[in-house]
């Protein structure tokens, strides 16, 4: 089977600087796979590179089976990116805005519903958006990206912020797209939390990948 | 890094040089004054081209905003020509303008009138201008280079309609007051001549500054591979910062990238 | 869903978040207002020339509000990065772009109705031919909030958003501004005859710019 | 450091960012002239009208422009919460207003002169008595800067501040619009002891809202 | 000695939420306070309060001696606010951004260059904040707060985004705060991490207080 997500020497430019400087990673069906490394490194430019927001400079990338070179576009109906803001609307409520993105890749109500449920959003359906908290515009930020029922979700840092719940609810979405064979790449400086539940660690150091096994053999 | 080969660009240098040498003797003493307007009408072998050539390199923007947009042909070259040439268009239109309203003063008495011409050679003006601020605002070159070319065809679309509501704007209600279109119609040998002479050394002097723009707008992106590898390098061996390499801090990715 | 049904999603959205925070209706009409008085008040309400003008200022005055309204439509993209959201969202950009600009159209028809009536009362006009007013004012609008729209999203994710826009916009939407003008007069002395081919300016204008804009708005949509 | 030192802390951060990112000189500027050329032409400039007219259009041009400039200068305060890092910066607000006020200023002094070029080349203007109408102007930037900054700051922290500063200033700067339009009316004429008068009432309002501006900014930087 | 913070049944309303309702909180000289609570508990609320840049709707807050009821404003030059954002200009550099806000209290270039230091920003001082990096950004903001060198430090979520050297130097930041008779109250969810540090923890639950001791008689 074809990896989901597949980057060869990817060299991505923000502005005149090498943000990505070289990377290879491979992801395959089903992986969480947790994206590690420090400040600066390159891991939101990485996650937008596979969102298809940025273009690459030179590499090659697919990204489930769309090379983005010729097309970054078709790939994301598929995708879902949950990045630092929510993306969503002040004036509308909590599921307003989930139902305006769910329904915009096809998906029905009930979407919506398992995902406001999964986040702990239920009491906070009919609150506006511009009323939330921080921890609870992540937590919306999370349920969107999953209301999308993506192939490929992209996390970017998505513990900052949460309470203790919110992680656990969050550990739980994570092992439910093991079990629906979902595949997951997450950036995170929550690193013994996610290595619990990640099948593998990919480590960027300025701008460049460098692999190890996390599990072994679990995939 | 340059559209010419320098040696020919240098050449066209001093063609272009001499080429304008040669307008101005020809221009200032070779053409006989004219019959009713005297001297002033020795504006027109600069005027005309300069409206001419600003047309030509409009021209030259779309076509190249056009090849970048077509995946076949995209090339950061057309970016950089669609830009320089953008310049260098508002730059004779600005050149147009200055002269007709120079001309104007002598011969209407004032230095504006709204004549359809003069109004939609404006509107052209700003048409680009709008598009050179687009330029100068910070994002990746890909993304920069997206935005203009689609904003050059925009405005590139628009300039016949401008100039067709403009026109009609003044023909449908009344007839143009000041303009004297019978101008041009008894115009002298030497004239059309020096007129086109001018013409020609106005392209060349549009060439020669277009690779002179070409290869500043190449040498400010910096972007040859030789330097990349070393960006790179300096980036994997952690010492590169995003401000290093920047001479004049035109180019940044749009806020949010990094958020 | 097909293009339109995204379309009216999107027109949906915004339409919306207009009847919540009510920012046309409350802020950019009573702008629009403003400025029709103060170019009364700035000209010199010399009667007759006020009364000869008013076409021009009218549209001038939409053309001002327009922008703010185009500005409107787009701050509310800008706020908690909702412009990613939306490359992201998998929906159709012709889609987005048909209702967004349908969303701003839906507003600045609101908006002309209230400021035609604030002409006819400030300067004293009176309407000759109400269907060559109507139709040169529709497809007057749906140019500009077409080339809005299509300006507007290709500012989105800048800083300078609010101040580029108008400085794109404006020369390019000048022949709506010199054709509704004219079309307005015609409709105004009552000859209506005179109108029509402004008419047909402003309709080619419309369709022109929505054709461009159902194109370009995907790539003008991507950041890079 | 004491209030000027202070001032000056804020405008040459300002007028640094301008610097930099050149948004009034590359997009407000050459909106302005759009502006006179577009306005100028939609009031149909064969009538005669247009010279006389002159003094107001291009007041009421500035005053379009200024609502750009003082938009930018809030747009600049509102990326990345800096609105909230301002509240906490300890700054005095009476210091935070002046500088503010005239790193606006001096754009708009910089505005005025190109688009004063633009009159007298479009509109065939001859300038009577500079004295006066140099006076006039000053005058009335510097009231149209603090009203600026005033009513910037008012909105600053919301949502709407786009649409929101045009709708709440161009009502209270309409004194402005008036007496300086009058009071150019009077130089170009050469008649300069009638722009007194209306330099005169230029100035009280400079005066006045610069004083309301300091005492006001304070209470108005806080959100409620 | 009068404490740093004194606040006694304090309410107050967002629009018509009552985000606190009813916190009694005293913080003395020197201590360091971890604010805890869930998401959507009023932290945030609680600093801004602090800060004085949300007013109460009842009872009583005193901050470094200023009745907040009087004057909410003059106590900010000897207090620093972190936030989610920097409140920095993206068009100024790390080091002109740092420099506006630390002249701004009257304080040296010397205290900015100990602040680039501290927080690992040296290589960086040159850079424009728009080219930032998430972690970038919140080292940033740390560092304006730091080179203010106010008498209490006010941390909303400080570890969000920085990567473990990021959370050493912040460690670093409070240890040295303890020494320096600085005051420090801290919102966040890295709770074991700051628990090591806090010499007190406010739990806060639905916009209550609930107070408990954590080390006992350090000071
Ligand atoms: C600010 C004022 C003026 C502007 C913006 C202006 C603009 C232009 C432009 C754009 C053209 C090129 C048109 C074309 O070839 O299609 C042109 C041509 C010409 N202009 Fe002007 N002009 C101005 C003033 C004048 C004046 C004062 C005169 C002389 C009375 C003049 C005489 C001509 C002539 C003889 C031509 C070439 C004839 C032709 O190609 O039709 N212009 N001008
Ligand atoms: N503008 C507002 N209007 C009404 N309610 C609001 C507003 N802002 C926040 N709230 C509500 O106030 C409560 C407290 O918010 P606050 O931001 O203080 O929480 P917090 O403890 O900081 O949470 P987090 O851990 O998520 O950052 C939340 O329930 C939130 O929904
Ligand atoms: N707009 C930009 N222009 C130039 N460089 C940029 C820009 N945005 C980010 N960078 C640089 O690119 C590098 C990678 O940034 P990126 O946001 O991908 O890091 P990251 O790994 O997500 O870091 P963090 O953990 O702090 O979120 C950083 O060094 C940053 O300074
Ligand atoms: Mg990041
Ligand atoms: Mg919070």
């Amino acid at each position: 089977m074809h990896p989901v997500v597949r980057l060869r020497s990817a060299v991505c430019l923000l502005g005149r600087f090498p943000a990505l400087a070289g990377v290879d990673l491979d992801v395959h069906q089903g992986e969480v796979v947790l994206l590690a490394g420090g400040n600066g490194a390159g891991k939101t430019t990485l996650l937008r590179v596979l969102a298809g927001l940025l273009p690459l400079h030179s590499g090659e990338a697919s990204v489930l089976g769309h090379d983005l070179a010729v097309d970054r576009r078709t790939h994301r109906r598929r995708l879902a990116l949950v990045g630092h803001e929510t993306g969503c609307y002040d004036d509308l409520t909590v599921r307003e805005n989930l139902t305006f993105f769910t329904r915009a890749v096809g998906r029905s109500a009930d979407d919506v519903d398992a995902a406001l449920g999964a986040l702990g959003l239920g009491p906070l359906a009919d609150v506006r958006h511009g009323r939330l908290s921080a921890g609870q515009r992540r937590r919306l930020a999370i349920a969107v990206g999953l209301a999308r029922a993506p192939d490929l979700l992209l996390l970017d840092e998505p513990h900052a912020g949460l309470d203790a719940d919110g992680r656990e609810a969050l550990d739980d979405v994570l092992r439910s797209a093991c079990d629906q064979a979902r595949t997951v790449v997450l950036a995170s400086h929550e690193l013994d939390r996610v290595r619990a539940l990640a099948d593998r660690e990919v480590t960027l150091v300025s701008g460049r990948s460098t692999t190890a096994p996390l599990k072994a053999g679990v995939r | 890094m340059t559209l010419l080969k320098p040696a020919f660009g240098r050449a066209l240098g001093w063609v272009t040089l001499a080429a304008l040498v040669v307008l101005a003797l020809f221009g200032l003493w070779g053409a006989p004054p004219d019959a009713v307007q005297g001297d002033a009408q020795r504006l027109m072998y600069l005027h005309v081209p300069a409206a001419w050539i600003a047309y030509l390199a409009f021209g030259i923007t779309a076509l190249a905003s056009g090849l970048w947009l077509w995946p076949r042909t995209r090339s950061m070259v057309w970016d950089r020509v669609a830009g320089a040439s953008a310049e260098l268009g508002v730059l004779f239109t600005a050149l147009t303008l200055v002269l007709g309203a120079l001309w104007g003063r002598p011969v209407w008495g004032v230095w504006w009138a709204w004549d359809a011409r003069l109004v939609t050679t404006a509107v052209l003006f700003f048409l680009y201008v709008g598009y050179l601020a687009l330029r100068q605002v910070p994002t990746s070159p890909e993304a920069r280079a997206r935005r203009c070319a689609i904003a050059a065809l925009i405005a590139f679309v628009d300039v016949p309609i401008v100039h067709f509501s403009v026109t009609w704007w003044r023909t449908l209600h009344q007839q143009a007051t000041v303009f004297d279109p019978s101008l041009k119609a008894n115009i002298h040998g030497v004239m059309a001549f020096t007129l086109w002479f001018g013409a020609l050394a106005f392209t060349l002097l549009y060439v020669y500054l277009l690779d002179r723009r070409y290869r500043l707008a190449a040498l400010e992106e910096g972007r040859d591979d030789r330097e990349l590898d070393v960006a790179i390098a300096e980036r994997v061996a952690g010492a590169g910062t995003p401000e290093a390499r920047r001479p004049s801090g035109s180019v940044e990715a749009p806020a949010g990238v990094s958020r | 869903m097909n293009l339109f049904q995204e379309a009216a999603l999107v027109a949906g959205k915004d339409l919306r978040i207009e009847a919540r925070a009510r920012v046309t209706l409350q802020q950019v009409l009573p702008f629009g207002l403003i400025v029709l008085l103060l170019f009364a008040f700035a000209l010199d309400p010399d009667r007759g020339v006020l009364r000869r003008v008013a076409p021009g200022l009218f549209w001038v005055t939409v053309l001002l509000a327009a922008l703010l309204a185009i500005s409107r439509a787009y701050s509310v993209e800008s706020e908690n990065g909702a412009i990613d959201a939306l490359r992201m969202s998998g929906l159709d950009p012709a889609g987005l772009f048909l209702g967004k600009a349908a969303a701003v159209a839906v507003e600045l028809v609101v908006l002309e109705a209230v400021l035609t009536g604030g002409v006819v009362l400030f300067f004293d006009v009176g309407i000759g031919s109400l269907g060559p007013l109507v139709l040169a004012s529709i497809a007057a609008t749906v140019g500009v909030a077409a080339t809005g729209t299509l300006y507007g999203v290709l500012a989105a994710g800048l800083r300078v958003r609010e101040t580029l826009v108008p400085v794109l916009l404006l020369p390019v939407v000048s022949p709506v501004l010199l054709g509704a003008t004219r079309a307005w007069e015609a409709a105004i002395d009552g000859a209506p005859s005179d109108a029509w081919p402004w008419i047909g300016l402003l309709s080619i204008f419309a369709v022109l710019y929505v054709a461009v804009g159902m194109l370009a708005f995907g790539p003008l949509l991507e950041e890079a």
